[in-house]
């Protein structure tokens, strides 16, 4: 029997496999499909204190081996998440993670001492990389200060585990990585989306409402391999990775690139089953390969 | 026990209805779900470098017995041209049931389907199992010209057909709204249901909210999940932006801010 | 009669449609299939002062609608150039653009003021971009001070067309194109290739001798359509844009976002002769918008 | 006029050979050019999102009459298995003809042409069209079973035909440097020409360095373009850095640094 766990600071997690926070929901709409409690984690939406609309419609393009976003963190704010779809999630038996976000480093606190009252949330994850957000989001996570002024709040109120998301739209990714790890930092998770952009040749308009989005899928992957494989060799905290991953193979490879365990995003549009195909595919890696736990392949890429 | 399902589906059959809409009949691996008239399918479109995502096409025939389900696809842009192409034998991956479905109708109601292009699917899967009696039912069908008509001979045993054409080659020449049964004959009918392009739609709408007539809609938002995660396929009303996809596709216009 | 010339800097091309450095030789191989005086310019491959024998094999990992590269500016030096190339080609009647590379700014200077002496070569392209590359390329062209140094430099020795090729790889593109508009440059090229990885998951090995190249195709085309609408609007020079376009559709949306003329890639690998079809296609779209000149393209996005 | 040609043959025959291998014909939309023995064309695979490049195959037999050529395609990943799939009638762009070939033997020279899995194809090739008698001609083809062997008895008319295989199922037991025609009598040979796996021309390369025969080989480098613009198939070689798209695929193993 192949060890499938993981360990992230002070949480072991049943297997590395973990939806992408803001493509699934809040797994519930998994649940119609399958029991979400295999899963090694779930990373719900994206959460703001108040409740934000999002951005006007049309809000999505598919691109070559892609898709471009620009959602711009529609939910119903944090306390409606926790009169409301908290005690219905609660109860998932694998680790539920809040995705923190805020347009100003007082709105990421007020959330963060939120979900700190929330016994079965054993972590969050920082969002300061959403490209689709006018305040905040990714303003501060392209910068050194600006992710090191979020962190350092951020951790002053939070014991449970702080894990950052990193913006890929930077010039050197383990910069920003080194300084939120500095501020003390359990993890990162990388790679949110690329800031892009979509136009209808016809009709000559921009594709989406905010004219750019963000770009997820397969399409990014090769980027997204680089900078885990860069961040894992410039901090010492274990890295979440995440862009494009699609299939067993996909995750093996940030795996072996650096991350201890890795998200699945745009896949689950595809067929929301890929997660769990990912679980069996690991597994069915690590027998033939003889090896023994998922742990053997974390940084493993021969040079 | 799970309310939704991916399965591979086997194509038993493609024929051309008229020169751009197909009829794509899927035969389930699995015993099929009682699907709703307004529900709809995710189809995983292969063989395209260029298609990713899938596309969503409504329910237009299910045969329980036989256990297979029909789509009637228009060939718009890259995805629904592939599909068309798809062949018989090969395999055809679907998310499914998704999306909420009309209200059916009460015993005794008089009611108005309407159906333009390739949205008269949802409309004859409704006529069918509306439970009305046929004189109780009127589907009134538009396109640009006759070659666009799919031939629904067969659904005059559940209502009475009405077609119209904009160029006057089949029925009233006209949109569907200058079709007498509708311009004329609106206030006669409890409800009004309605699919197909966006103006169509909308002009409908208006002309019930005015006649403060039931009528439900169902929209083609685009879509990148289908069941409820993305948050992309939204629309703004009255209760806030909700998704197409498990909100809708089908509302009532009360509730859409047209 | 549509007018598909356009005009950057003082160069009038014949139509918009050019070839992207590296990915058509010194354009003989493609007159094994064409004309290539059909095309609006070609922009030859990465010259530097010496030869170079460029990285070792595997050079070259297929990805998601993309490729990684890690040629490393394979080339036999300006001097071999000019004594046994540029003669077979000098003739080619369409603009040819030599693409200037360094290790050092010194190397820079020497390879253009060579390049000065050809009376056929009407501009050079500054790549500041190249991914691989130990040293130089890359690395002045993620900073505005090493951007820069490097054009003003070799604006002090040419005077002829001097266009500079941007690196994708940076927080802000914006900033790097005003800071080489700055110092004179005639235009921008952007992008050049993303940073990426590629891993061979059975055998944990890295795809590339390199372990990281550079991204083209497809899969990059949304992000570059990004930063070519950015800079469009935040710089006043002429810019060329390029990054994964396979077809006119794709070239013209390029020129919506504000490029007044477009590069051709790795779509040549695919099919060279894409870019011939690519002129015909923006002809037949501006006969069929009732357009009069292909000049009525760039920029035309309508927000 | 033009020396190279991108063209939409349509594929006449798909036919598997044995359980990896299969013969794909393909009729050109023009006139073919006379192909030398060794030239590849390259292959655009379509219908799956994840090939993007084309792939490059050896050209194994030109008919000039019927204006076709055959490749031998061996399924090794996922462009050659979806290629393999391919139906009669189907199209598929080729880019033609690439590469250099190998050097054509002179009258009375005695030739070894050896041929490993799928690199038989262009070794038949030049069987075919080296114009010696068929004594002097000697083809020695190795596979790993006898099951992987591809049926080449009509080329017995072009010279005498050896097997090896590693598991002895058909002719020596062991690998082509091991067969007899190999061992002990290549001093025999005015030249030796060899394809297939790179350890096998290695192994090859060696003997034939050691016993100073004229030796070549057709490598198989990843490719990009095919045509020598993107730089990414280089050989290291004594004469620097070669494509192996234009320079190559074949080359005299003095030049290699092997
Ligand atoms: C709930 C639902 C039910 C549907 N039922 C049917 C059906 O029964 N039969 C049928 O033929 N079609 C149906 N559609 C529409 C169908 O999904 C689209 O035609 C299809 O996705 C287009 O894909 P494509 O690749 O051919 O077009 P693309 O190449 O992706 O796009 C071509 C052009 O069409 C536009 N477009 C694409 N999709 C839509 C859309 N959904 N709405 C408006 N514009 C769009 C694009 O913006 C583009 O300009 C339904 C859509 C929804 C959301
Ligand atoms: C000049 C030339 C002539 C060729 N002639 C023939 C022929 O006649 N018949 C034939 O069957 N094949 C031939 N090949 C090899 C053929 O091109 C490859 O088998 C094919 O490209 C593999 O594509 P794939 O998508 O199936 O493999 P992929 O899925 O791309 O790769 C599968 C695995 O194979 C490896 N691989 C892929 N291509 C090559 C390669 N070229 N060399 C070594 N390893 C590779 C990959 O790294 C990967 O590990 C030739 C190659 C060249 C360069
Ligand atoms: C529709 C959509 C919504 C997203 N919403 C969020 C979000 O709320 N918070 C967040 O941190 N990331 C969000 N992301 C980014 C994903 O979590 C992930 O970082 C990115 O999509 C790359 O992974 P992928 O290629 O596997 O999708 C969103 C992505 C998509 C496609
Ligand atoms: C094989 C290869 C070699 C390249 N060599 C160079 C080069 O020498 N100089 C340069 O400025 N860009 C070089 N590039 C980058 C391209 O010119 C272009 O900027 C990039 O590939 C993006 O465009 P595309 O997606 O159309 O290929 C090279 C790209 C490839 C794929
Ligand atoms: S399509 Fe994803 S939420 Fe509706
Ligand atoms: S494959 Fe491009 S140069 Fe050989």
């Amino acid at each position: 029997m192949v060890d499938l766990t993981v360990k992230i600071h002070n949480i072991e997690f049943k297997n590395p496999v973990m939806t992408a926070s803001g493509t699934s929901g809040f797994a519930e709409e998994l649940m119609d499909f399958y029991d979400v409690s295999q899963l090694g984690a779930l990373f719900l939406k994206g959460t703001t204190l108040k409740n934000r609309d999002g951005n006007d419609y049309p809000r999505m393009a598919e691109t070559a081996s892609g898709m471009l976003n620009a959602v711009g963190l529609q939910n119903k704010g944090i306390d409606y998440f926790i009169e409301n779809i908290y005690p219905r999630i609660k109860n998932y038996n694998t680790p539920l993670i809040v995705n923190v976000n805020g347009s100003t480093v007082e709105e990421y606190i007020e959330v963060t001492e939120k979900v700190n009252e929330l016994d079965r949330i054993p972590a969050i994850e920082l969002n300061i990389s959403c490209p689709n957000v006018k305040e905040g989001g990714m303003a501060f996570g392209v910068s050194c200060v600006g992710a090191e002024v979020v962190t350092k709040a951020v951790r002053e109120v939070y014991d449970k585990t702080l894990i950052v998301k990193l913006s890929p739209n930077v010039t050197d990714i383990t910069e920003i990585a080194k300084a939120v790890e500095a501020q003390g930092a359990d993890s990162v998770s990388l790679v949110n989306t690329f800031l892009a952009m979509a136009i209808d040749a016809e009709k000559r308009t921009p594709l989406l409402s905010t004219i750019t989005g963000g770009l997820s899928g397969p399409a990014i992957k090769p980027i997204a391999l680089r900078m885990v494989w860069q961040v894992y060799n410039a901090v010492k905290i274990p890295v979440i990775g995440m862009g494009g991953i699609m299939n067993a193979t996909d995750a093996i490879e940030f795996m072996l690139a650096g991350a201890t365990a890795i998200q699945v995003g745009t896949a689950i549009f595809k067929d929301p089953f890929i997660p769990v195909q990912i679980i069996e595919g690991i597994k069915e890696y690590l027998e033939r390969h003889n090896l023994k736990s998922a742990k053997d392949l974390i940084g493993a890429l021969q040079l | 026990m799970s309310k939704k399902a991916v399965a591979d589906f086997c194509v038993v059959e493609n024929s051309p209805l008229n020169s751009t809409n197909f009829l794509i009949k899927l035969k389930a691996p699995l015993k099929l779900p009682v699907f709703q008239p307004g529900q709809f399918v995710n189809v995983d479109i292969k063989g395209t470098d260029e298609i990713f995502l899938r596309r969503p096409f409504s329910i237009y025939e299910v045969d329980y017995k036989e256990n297979t389900l029909s789509l009637i696809v228009k060939i718009l842009g890259r995805g629904s041209k592939k599909l068309t192409e798809i062949r018989e034998g090969e395999i055809c991956s679907l998310v499914y049931p998704l999306g909420n479905g009309f209200t059916i109708p009460q015993k005794g109601e008089k009611v108005l389907l309407i159906g333009g292009g390739s949205g008269v699917a949802p409309m004859l899967f409704l006529a069918k199992v509306s439970g009305l009696q046929p004189e109780n039912v009127n589907l009134l069908l538009g396109a640009r010209t006759i070659e666009e008509h799919v031939d629904v001979k067969k659904y005059g045993e559940y209502g009475n057909l009405h077609f119209s054409t904009e160029d006057g080659s089949l029925g009233e020449k006209g949109f569907v709204t200058q079709h007498p049964i509708f311009k004329n004959n609106l206030h006669m009918f409890d409800r009004v249901y309605a699919c197909g392009p966006d103006v169509m739609m909308r002009a409908i709408a208006k002309e019930a909210k005015a006649a403060n007539i039931f009528c439900e809609v169902s929209l083609e938002n685009l879509m990148a999940c289908g069941f409820g995660v993305c948050l992309c396929c939204i629309e703004p009303t009255n209760r806030g932006n909700l998704c197409v996809c498990t909100d809708g596709p089908v509302f009532n216009i009360n509730d859409l801010k047209w």
